[in-house]
């Protein structure tokens, strides 16, 4: 069967949520959010799936601020942040660069990240962009630290980023990335090359395992007019499902 | 008592200078009221967006009436960055005061709960909280070893607006589950609310709805406006109007783009007459 | 996922030694939880009313489940004072942790929302402050001469348990307006309810049920109770039995007649049968 | 038209929500309940009343906290509160006599008094006993204080005090009351000798002027009915209203 890029990405980070209670997922994050619908059709809803702005899959009734509530109550295990900006201490960037507030580029902003990267204990850094654009030395904004001194309250943080080409974890301890396998068709070299900072390898890095056809399968049909309600631009392109016209633009 | 007015006479209602909170995007904005608030030129608004911007703000910020924005977020969502937000932060034209969603929603529950601050975790060690000189980090005034925390203050607006489906004839409001939107009126200082249809049911009549609805004690006055969302979705009612959003999207990218769609959507007389 | 239970078996997952948050009177008591927990004979409840305690805790601390109590009043309202409450109180069988309605509120919105503590105004010269240990005084933190303010650590309860007229299948429970149900269950880290009856349909689907709907991500276990709430009123379904609590405020005077009422309403097998 | 001395006390007290703009009445507070649905009569609605434990009358949607929060905004006017003691600087004692916390007589609590007394500008004390016994010159436990020092918080107090037997107003800078007038049938003479701490007395003190028959009449229709929502035993008893039965025993 094949597979598209985003498809496959979806996979990646399905397999990720093996063993979740409770996956929250925010706007603008659509390959993640279906891999989180994917997960919990495959573990016949013992994953809860909150998708904060969607009408369906939304369980929150007590505003906007439910979800981060819900976070600071410890009840949500995974959450996705990106950046436009990623370092190698796992800092990421939604606000712009340059030399704020005088930026060059601007971006949307930071979102609840300030928040959700301290107390969600595993939050996956997720960005299809693989370049040193995005992946730089030293990020020109910090919307939320990768790592925190000894001190501040943090029960939460990245375990690990996905990206386009490849997979990689997060040491806390070390604030350092470790490349844990790379994409079919890339290799470790074309990762190295395209990454601002420098990282960990493990030995004989490892292919990232491909789609499951069964899963495939289940994108295509289920998970994706589910995804349609929240992302229909995404679904209708990707998924080739039906916008089911009942989302709003949504944002923070 | 809840006064019942026109669109217009709601906006005149929104002093130059004011402190506006507004609605994300997925609630309840009041797309209306945003045009009538551009048609009576309003200046130098204090925008905030509880927690995140979109069309509204960046509507605001291209016609010339917004001072300084806060928001955690500016974006018009699928259909892409919001283009005149970004034009107006990028040159100065607006000052951008960065949060985070938490953080606001904090901010105005301070405000609604009438203490001065409320803590929150996280932003330690973010540029975010480093920018902001009215956020103060403590160190945990529990001495139980806590660690810093940081103090956000009250964020009282002087007026919140936002559109509903209904209202009652006597002021109270359907929020349903958009509570972020009686948080926000709770905090300020005066509550502006375009609504679909004014129904004469007492919404608090029945439990079912009174769990829902926003009593007309904090409301100051209401128009209607049908589909006063649009081009934005009323959630339950109407969908967004998504091809006229990405529509907006490319035509402000320039001020020109920009000055036509204002021209055609929010000073033609025939929306004038329709509002 | 939602447990469905017995009552029963509700009472048993309240450990000894718990940390337990009872509503209001007007709001949705679990009474036939409350019978269940004195036939389990739970010992050494730490009972928080929220914020005040009428009928459950006078018969809970009666039955001698109750170490230490705290609440901003304990009373039977229109039926007179509690009275198993108010002896031993004076006794000092039951150590008495004397709140103020706000203080119970904000303490656990900040459980709610994961911090520390939470600022209150007034406080400030009263000896509900000065006998309260675990609260602080702090000049204004934010440095801007706004006086001394109070800080209170938040109440996380290990339990909490409320009486609502239905629940789905998915275990979503209708709470309605009684939001300080909402706020107690997110602070504490189980909720344990009873209902009226379990429905087929969705409360969250439809938004105008959804916006009174507490989500069943927050509750660990239902159990159908018929009239849960009696001899309390659940508003909005059956009145309260006022002769009923007048009879109970006369009997619960004396320990002989307190116990009298337990064998009678609560330890009869009749009553267990029904439950 | 004769009247009862609770229908007295529920004009009286009706009087001095002449221009307030919203007042809230707490559990157990029937008489000031009665006079406030009253004034909201007279006024044709302008006044709003909010029965914070009513069905009817009761307007708020956010739980428990709300009237607390409402009054931490600055939307409640008048509130009113008792005291199973109440001293000469207005420190109000709903908790029990004796040395706290072993008490001689444990009362239900401090409810909210203990924030609403700071923050409602005018606090309405009200307590139809008017002995020695209640009006005592210090309380054994304040459940709020009178007055506050320079630089701590407080927009609100008490003005003014309704017994049995007179009228108090209350004087913030000297923390003193003064006693206003006296109810038809008493003296001053018997007001001060059943108070058990100093107050000021204004120069011929004036009889409280009696209740206003139209006031009676409109109580013992329209108002009665309304008050058994929230209060049926008492709305039996004094106004002759059938209780509604539609009202459990509220606290808190």
């Amino acid at each position: 069967m094949t597979r598209s890029a985003d498809e496959f990405l979806i996979c990646v980070i399905a397999r990720m949520l093996d063993g979740a209670g409770h996956v929250a997922v925010g706007a603008a994050s659509p390959i993640p959010g279906a891999a989180a619908l994917l997960m919990r059709e495959l573990t016949h809803g013992r994953l809860l799936v909150s998708m904060i702005h969607g009408r369906a899959n939304n369980p929150f009734t007590d505003g906007g601020r439910e979800v981060f509530d819900c976070a600071g109550q410890g009840r949500i295990d995974v959450f996705f942040l990106g950046g436009a900006q990623i370092d190698g201490e796992a800092n990421i960037n939604l606000v712009g660069t340059g030399d704020y507030p005088a930026v060059d580029t601007r971006f949307p902003g930071s979102f609840g990240s300030a928040y959700m990267y301290f107390v969600v204990p595993k939050v996956i850094l997720f960005r299809h962009e693989h370049t040193r654009r995005v992946f730089v030395p030293k990020v020109d904004f910090i919307s939320a630290p990768g790592v925190s001194p000894p001190g501040v309250y943090r029960p939460g943080g990245p375990k690990a980023l996905v990206t386009g080409l490849a997979v990689f974890s997060f040491d806390e301890g070390r604030a350092r990335f470790r490349l844990e396998s790379v994409h079919p068709g890339h290799t470790v070299e074309e990762v190295l090359d395209n990454t601002g900072f420098d990282v960990d390898v493990r030995e004989d890095v490892p292919t990232t395992p491909d789609a499951e056809p069964d899963r495939l399968a289940l994108l295509r049909s289920t998970i994706g007019a589910e995804v349609a309600d929240v992302y229909p631009d995404f679904a209708a392109r990707v998924l080739g499902a039906a916008a089911a016209g009942a989302a709003s633009p949504g944002a923070g | 008592m809840t006064s019942h007015e026109t669109v217009e006479g709601l906006a005149a209602r929104v002093p130059d200078g004011a402190l506006l909170a507004i609605p994300p995007e997925y609630s309840f904005v009041p797309m209306a009221m945003v045009r009538a608030l551009i048609r009576r030129a309003v200046r130098d608004l204090h925008l905030l967006a509880v927690p995140t911007g979109g069309l509204a703000a960046d509507m605001l910020i291209g016609a010339g009436c917004v001072k300084t924005m806060e928001a955690a977020a500016v974006s018009l969502g699928e259909a892409g960055p919001a283009p005149r937000f970004t034009e107006a932060v990028t040159t100065g034209a607006v000052v951008m005061r960065d949060s985070t969603c938490p953080a606001v929603h904090s901010a105005l529950q301070a405000a609604e709960k009438g203490v001065p601050f409320m803590p929150l975790r996280g932003l330690i060690g973010s540029d975010v909280l480093k920018h902001r000189d009215d956020w103060t980090v403590v160190d945990d005034p529990l001495g139980e070893g806590g660690g810093p925390i940081v103090l956000l203050p009250a964020i009282r607006p002087d007026v919140a607006v936002f559109h509903s489906p209904r209202a009652d004839t006597g002021g109270n409001v359907w929020v349903g589950r958009r509570r972020e939107l009686v948080t926000m009126v709770h905090a300020a200082k005066t509550a502006l609310v375009t609504v679909e249809t004014v129904q004469e049911t007492d919404l608090l009549a029945d439990e079912a709805t009174a769990a829902g609805t926003l009593p007309a004690l904090y409301v100051t006055a209401i128009a209607e406006a049908r589909e006063g969302a649009w081009p934005l979705a009323l959630a339950g009612h109407y969908d967004a109007d998504a091809e006229h959003i990405r529509a907006y999207a490319r035509q402000a990218k320039t001020p020109e783009g920009f000055r036509g769609y204002l021209d055609r959507h929010v000073f033609a007389p025939a929306v004038q007459a329709a509002s």
